[in-house]
């Protein structure tokens, strides 16, 4: 276990260094950082005390490792729109982008994942293709179109909900249930084919052969074994807990980070931009790790460090 | 002559309208071993899924199964999971992917014993500790808290033997046991089937494309080719005198292991595609010895001589002739 | 000298696999697509109106079955253009957009993923190293990221979009191109003495195609959905061309008083994308099970 | 004039990687191994999966480079793998697998496959369909994919394909373990009928001791990546030399007849080592009913034995050993 945890940091690290990388390479090759950091209108001057302070007219590897050193002592440049520093304009926001995508995560949960299984169990029956429709139907519509839809019965027609901000708690339920709908289809989807595929393997059949109660053989023998497939699309709706709500804050006009980025982007207002780059690469990086490590708890085969029979 | 333990009576099995099994009638007595024989879709294992109701949905099952009298076949669920592990045990060809991969072997063995025996708790460790050690198992004391990805494949199989005999059954159904392990490790899972069948007088019902495999373990052996069982007989008449052209094809195919080296007489042609079976005799497009009333009517079954059937148009008479005079 | 003659029972082909139609709800996904692509190829010919033609009498008209007229048969927007030639012209931009950045991620995954299989050690490494990277940040806030750092450009959108799946393809076409070498038909030609362009361009590419156009049209959706994503945030296709998202976007701003602005190319959008998925669905049944 | 096809004290290891951070284990497939084909004369070779009969054959047919030792074809040292030259080669040797379908291209009709080597090496392909006929194959499946032919049909069409250049040198791996029991007969004289008219030189690898018998002229006999018997095929079958050996011999199983008396059965405990964590001295000692201090410190070298000139590698070749000295599990159970 020890070695096989070891060998999961190791990886999330080298994928975070190259997340770092991908964002140095990015900014350097869009063009002059110092100009852009400063604005097209900054006096030449400016702009060369900028590059010094910077280290930018230091060898491209210093600046490399310089760069390292600034991200990680947790400076991530201003904001070049209002000077603040721009890691507490985005910490700013995330509460209010979890109070959507917390809710969502649980809708997304309690719905999808019975609906899978239900699904697989009763496979061809007037459920399974009930579940698959709305399968198709959650992966099929996009989210702004699926909220503004709501928006145009809920809010406009029926006038029974807020079409947009942030004032109340009521203002939520549409785009909490926009996000939920759709990861919902999409995890029922997922959970349904995992369980068809355990469903068909030989252990099934030695646990019926050995007189387990059908119930029993699902419950016991094959929900374990789903679950390790199924772990991943979920670390994976853990890991887009921040950044999963662009769109859908946008379509409500919800002010967090998702929107903050597209503003940021909008005005190539990049330190914001890179910012938030990173915060999401290292959540997505921390559940993936998290995953990983579910995967030794939920699967033996993959905890490692036992030896195979000796004679 | 005894009843029976098991009784199969015109099995009849298809999938989507293809027929894989077409009217099988086989007996089997208490803690008599019996090898079935036959290449791969001859349906040598559907007979005993379907047996036990362990076939998917979509199978159709006609004909009667008996088990001491019991009808299996429509049975409730709740009779044919007390019959399942409790009174016949079934092992399968791929001890690996047979056991599940998530629970610990002590454990999968002690929910058979919960379930068949009614015991739990430390005297279920107990007896799973007995059980593996029983399968040759070495260190049971330890292994029994093992994963099956910590067993090599034969340990894997002794764990199934064990768990199979968790519910101290009457019969036991290999399928295929030993096909994916070594030849040194087959000779141990065969000699242990034998050794345990000795001391508990459990029947055995052993399935096998190796003729050699079933001679070594088994007292009768059924050959089956598409579907249907070909012929029956104790295991040394079937060695010493095949009378169906397919069971003698099979011998001759087997490389001999002394003597001087022949040309094999190998069976020309492929298996019959279930969509495409011949409305006689399966075998005669195959078959050195056909005539025309092969290629018209399904052969039925002739006796030989005792505890010896076949079904062939063409040996019978020839055969009985020769018994008489024998 | 070889064995008495083959069995004159020849296997004969297996019950020929009725030639049925598909099921209607595939159907009606192709007969949709076709009809898209038909609308896409001759959008100069049908469309009744220049997209950008302004008609400012008419302004945000409703279509004729809200009470329009024919003159504008799915209404007008707030300039007074009309929705059915931007329409037009909006499936003609997302289809390009979507194929060519599939095309590109396959192309670009694929590569990958044999080169991959076929050096091994670093570069199948470097390989899977890139394929790691991808799976770490969601996709569209990369792709936010890139076009704001670089601006943006409707090459440099069908590229970025085709970054969208390419560790798929590349996923895809390294396992495939492993086993065949290992074990398989690949390996087997290798020590017939043949040259690798033969071996991986003759054997293992039309071996793996089904497997790969059944990853397109599984990723074709998610180009469309992305491509709409980023125009609807305004950050996709830029005006004066237009594309369905940005239609959606716009028509946003006037969805209480002319919300078919905004329904008819999100009819479309939602159509679209649910015809491919059907399509794939079925193609995966039928040419490869493998997949999920 | 030179052995067909000679390997001299032939080893490969694989670096088996644990994880990124663990070491590398070395896994020693092949240990020194010397084999000679003659021409026109099949060599079997025995062992239990992980022995590393495969491997051997993949050394053998140039398609690996040995860490050490050399293999020589006709005299000539074996060309680096992919190159020109080793490309060139191809034409002389060839390799039939295990599991036709996996080895055929399912996309492309037989005919077209049986080609292939012919265009590669710039043969006329006219040969095609007297190459299906030599292998039982009619004219018309030349047009037919593989998955519309049997098992047995796909094999003689690896078969065509592997003798298309008119090779040399066979290895077949494996080539009957996939098929069944008529099928594999069919295979097995084809391969005999074949070696009798063309005269290719043949390593034949199996784990079918009675299949070994029926097409070889010699047999060697691997245990954990290293050769531990070598023999005429009858006398490593009736009277095996080495331990290991008798275990696989007498592990055939066959029908019991009443009357004959057969030497009792030798089970072996437990299972083959882990190729990565070989034992010392001779890999079989932990195995062995015979294994002496020796045994474990010593690798035993093969050399003709003092007694009748049988090549062993086993420190007690000469010993008489007593079958009765084999425990079974069965009297643990008892």
């Amino acid at each position: 276990m020890l070695r096989f945890t070891a060998t999961r940091l190791v990886r999330a690290a080298i994928t975070i260094v190259m997340v770092v990388t991908f964002a140095f390479v990015v900014l350097r090759l869009s063009g002059d950082p110092a100009q852009i950091i400063m604005g097209a209108d900054a006096p030449p001057e400016a702009v060369d005390a900028f590059r010094t302070a910077w280290g930018l007219d230091e060898p491209l590897w210093v600046q490399y490792i310089s760069y390292f050193g600034a991200i990680f002592s947790g400076d991530l440049g201003r904001s070049m729109r209002d000077g603040r520093e721009a890691i507490v304009l985005v910490l700013e926001r995330i509460p209010a982008t979890l109070a959507l995508t917390v809710p969502a995560l649980v809708i997304k949960l309690a719905l999808g994942i019975p609906a899978g299984i239900l699904a697989a169990l009763y496979r061809n029956s007037a459920l399974d293709r009930a579940v698959m429709m709305f399968a198709v139907a959650g992966f099929t519509i996009p989210s702004f179109v699926l909220g503004l839809l709501l928006v145009l019965l809920f809010a406009v027609q029926l006038g029974w909900l807020p079409s947009g901000g942030q004032e109340s708690w009521r203002h939520a339920i549409l785009p909490v249930i926009t996000l939920g709908i759709g990861g919902a289809a999409a995890l029922a989807r997922f959970t349904r084919s995992a369980m068809l595929e355990v469903l068909g393997q030989p252990y099934i059949r030695t646990a019926s052969a050995k007189g387990v109660a059908w119930r029993r053989v699902v419950a016991n023998h094959a929900l374990p074994n789903a679950a390790i497939p199924t772990v991943t699309i979920i670390g994976f709706m853990f890991g887009s807990l921040i950044a999963g709500a662009v769109v859908v804050e946008s379509v409500f006009s919800w002010p967090g980070v998702g929107r903050l980025l597209v503003t940021a982007v909008a005005n190539r207002d990049l330190a914001v931009v890179q910012c938030i780059l990173l915060l999401v690469a290292m959540t997505m990086i921390t559940a993936n790790l998290v995953v990983d490590l579910l995967y030794g708890v939920l699967d033996p085969r993959l905890r490692g460090g036992a030896r195979k029979a000796e004679a | 002559m005894t009843a029976p333990l098991v009784s199969l009576r015109d099995l009849h099995v298809s999938f989507d309208g293809q027929p894989a099994l077409r009217g099988i009638d086989l007996d089997l007595a208490r803690g008599e071993a019996l090898g079935l024989v036959g290449e791969s879709g001859c349906g040598k294992s559907v007979t005993w899924l379907a047996a036990l109701g362990l076939l998917p949905g979509k199978a159709r099952v006609t004909g009667s199964v008996k088990l001491d009298g019991q009808e299996l076949l429509g049975a409730p669920p709740a009779t044919l999971e007390r019959v399942r592990g409790g009174r016949v045990a079934m092992i399968f060809q791929d001890p690996a992917s047979s056991l599940n991969p998530v629970h610990r072997v002590g454990t999968q063995i002690m929910e058979a014993l919960a379930l068949h025996r009614g015991i739990t708790g430390a005297a279920a460790r107990a007896e799973a500790r007995r059980l593996l050690d029983l399968v040759g198992i070495p260190d049971a004391a330890r292994r029994i808290d093992a994963y099956p990805h910590e067993f090599s494949g034969g340990q894997n199989q002794r764990a199934m033997i064990a768990m199979a005999l968790a519910g101290d059954p009457e019969m036991l159904v290999a399928d295929e046991p030993t096909t994916a392990l070594d030849v040194t490790i087959q000779a141990q899972i065969l000699e242990l089937l034998r050794a345990l069948r000795r001391e508990r007088n459990m029947a055995l019902v052993l399935i096998s494309h190796d003729l050699g495999v079933v001679a070594d373990s088994c007292e009768r052996v059924a050959v089956m080719y598409a579907g249907r069982i070909v012929e029956e007989a104790p295991v040394e008449r079937l060695f010493d005198g095949p009378a169906h052209p397919y069971a003698q094809g099979l011998l001759g195919a087997l490389p001999p292991l002394d003597g001087a080296r022949r040309r094999l007489s190998a069976i020309p042609g492929g298996v019959p595609e279930p969509w495409a079976m011949p409305k006689g005799c399966a075998f005669a497009p195959r078959c050195p010895a056909r005539m025309g009333a092969c290629e018209a009517e399904m052969p039925s079954d002739v006796p030989v001589g005792p505890a010896h059937r076949a079904a062939c148009l063409r040996v019978a008479p020839a055969r009985m002739t020769a018994m008489q005079h024998a | 000298m070889p064995e008495a003659p083959m069995s004159e029972v020849a296997l004969g082909a297996p019950p020929a696999r009725k030639r049925e139609l598909p099921p209607p709800l595939v159907m009606f996904g192709l007969i949709w697509i076709g009809l898209m692509l038909v609308v896409a190829l001759a959008a100069d010919l049908i469309s009744p109106f220049a997209y950008t033609a302004l008609d400012l009498r008419n302004r945000l008209s409703p279509p004729v079955f809200m009470g329009g007229d024919w003159l504008h048969p799915l209404g007008t927007d707030e300039l007074g253009r009309d929705v059915l030639s931007r329409l037009i012209y909006s499936i003609r931009t997302s289809l390009i957009i979507a194929f060519g950045a599939t095309i590109v991620g396959a192309v670009l995954g694929t590569t990958l993923g044999f080169l991959a299989a076929h050096f091994r050690g670093i570069v199948e490494n470097a390989v899977m190293a890139l394929v790691d990277f991808s799976a770490s940040i969601p996709f569209l806030i990369l792709a936010l990221a890139v076009l704001a750092f670089f601006g943006n450009s409707m090459l440099l959108f069908v590229l970025l979009l085709g970054l969208h799946a390419w560790e798929r393809y590349a996923r895809i076409a390294r396992g495939l191109a492993i086993s065949a070498s290992a074990q398989g038909y690949a390996g087997a030609v290798r020590q017939l003495g043949a040259r690798p362009l033969r071996v991986y361009g003759r054997h293992i590419l039309p071996n793996i195609a089904s497997t790969l156009i059944v990853s397109m049209t599984l990723a074709f959706p998610e180009v469309i959905l992305l491509e709409s994503g980023l125009s609807f945030l305004g950050l996709g296709v830029q005006p004066p061309a237009t594309s369905l998202g940005n239609m959606v976007g716009f028509g946003r701003e006037y969805l209480t008083r002319a919300p078919w602005i905004l329904l008819a190319p999100a009819v479309v959008i939602v159509l679209t994308t649910l015809s491919v998925s059907l399509i794939g669905d079925w193609l995966r049944d039928r040419l490869d099970p493998t997949l999920r | 004039m030179s052995a067909l096809l000679e390997a001299r004290g032939v080893s490969r290891s694989y670096r088996l990687r644990r994880g990124i951070l663990g070491g590398s284990v070395e896994v020693r497939a092949v240990d020194h191994v010397s084999l000679t084909i003659e021409r026109g004369r099949t060599l079997g070779l025995v062992g239990e999966s992980g022995c590393g009969k495969s491997t051997t054959g993949r050394l053998a047919l140039g398609l690996e480079r040995p860490d050490s030792g050399e293999v020589r074809f006709d005299g000539t040292p074996m060309p680096s793998p992919n190159s020109a030259e080793w490309r060139r080669s191809r034409a002389r040797m060839q390799m039939v697998f295990q599991d036709p379908l996996g080895a055929l291209d399912r996309r492309l009709p037989i005919g077209a496959q049986v080609a292939e080597p012919l265009e590669i090496h710039g043969l006329d392909n006219a040969r095609v369909i007297p190459l299906l006929e030599s292998v039982g194959l009619r004219r018309d499946h030349a047009a037919r994919y593989p998955h519309e032919l049997s098992g047995g049909q796909r094999q003689r069409a690896v078969l065509a394909r592997a003798l298309a250049t008119d090779p040399a040198f066979l290895v077949c791996d494996e080539p009957i373990s996939a098929l069944d029991v008529s099928i594999q007969a069919q295979v097995m004289n084809l391969l005999t009928d074949i070696q009798a008219e063309r005269g290719v030189g043949m390593l034949f690898i199996s784990h079918d001791l009675r299949a070994v018998r029926q097409v070889s002229h010699r047999v060697a006999v691997m245990y954990l990546g290293r050769i531990v018997e070598e023999g005429e095929p009858d006398a490593v079958l009736h009277r095996p030399a080495h331990p290991y050996s008798r275990a696989l011999v007498s592990a055939i199983p066959q029908p019991r007849r009443a009357g004959a008396r057969f030497a009792p059965r030798i089970v072996l405990q437990g299972d083959p080592p882990n190729p990565a964590d070989r034992p010392s001295g001779c890999a079989f000692h932990p195995r062995c009913a015979f294994a002496t201090d020796i045994c474990r410190a010593v690798v035993p070298e093969l050399a003709p034995r003092a007694s009748d000139g049988r090549t062993v590698a086993c420190h007690r070749a000469d010993d008489d050993l007593p079958a009765e000295a084999w425990t079974t599990p069965l009297e643990r159970v008892a």
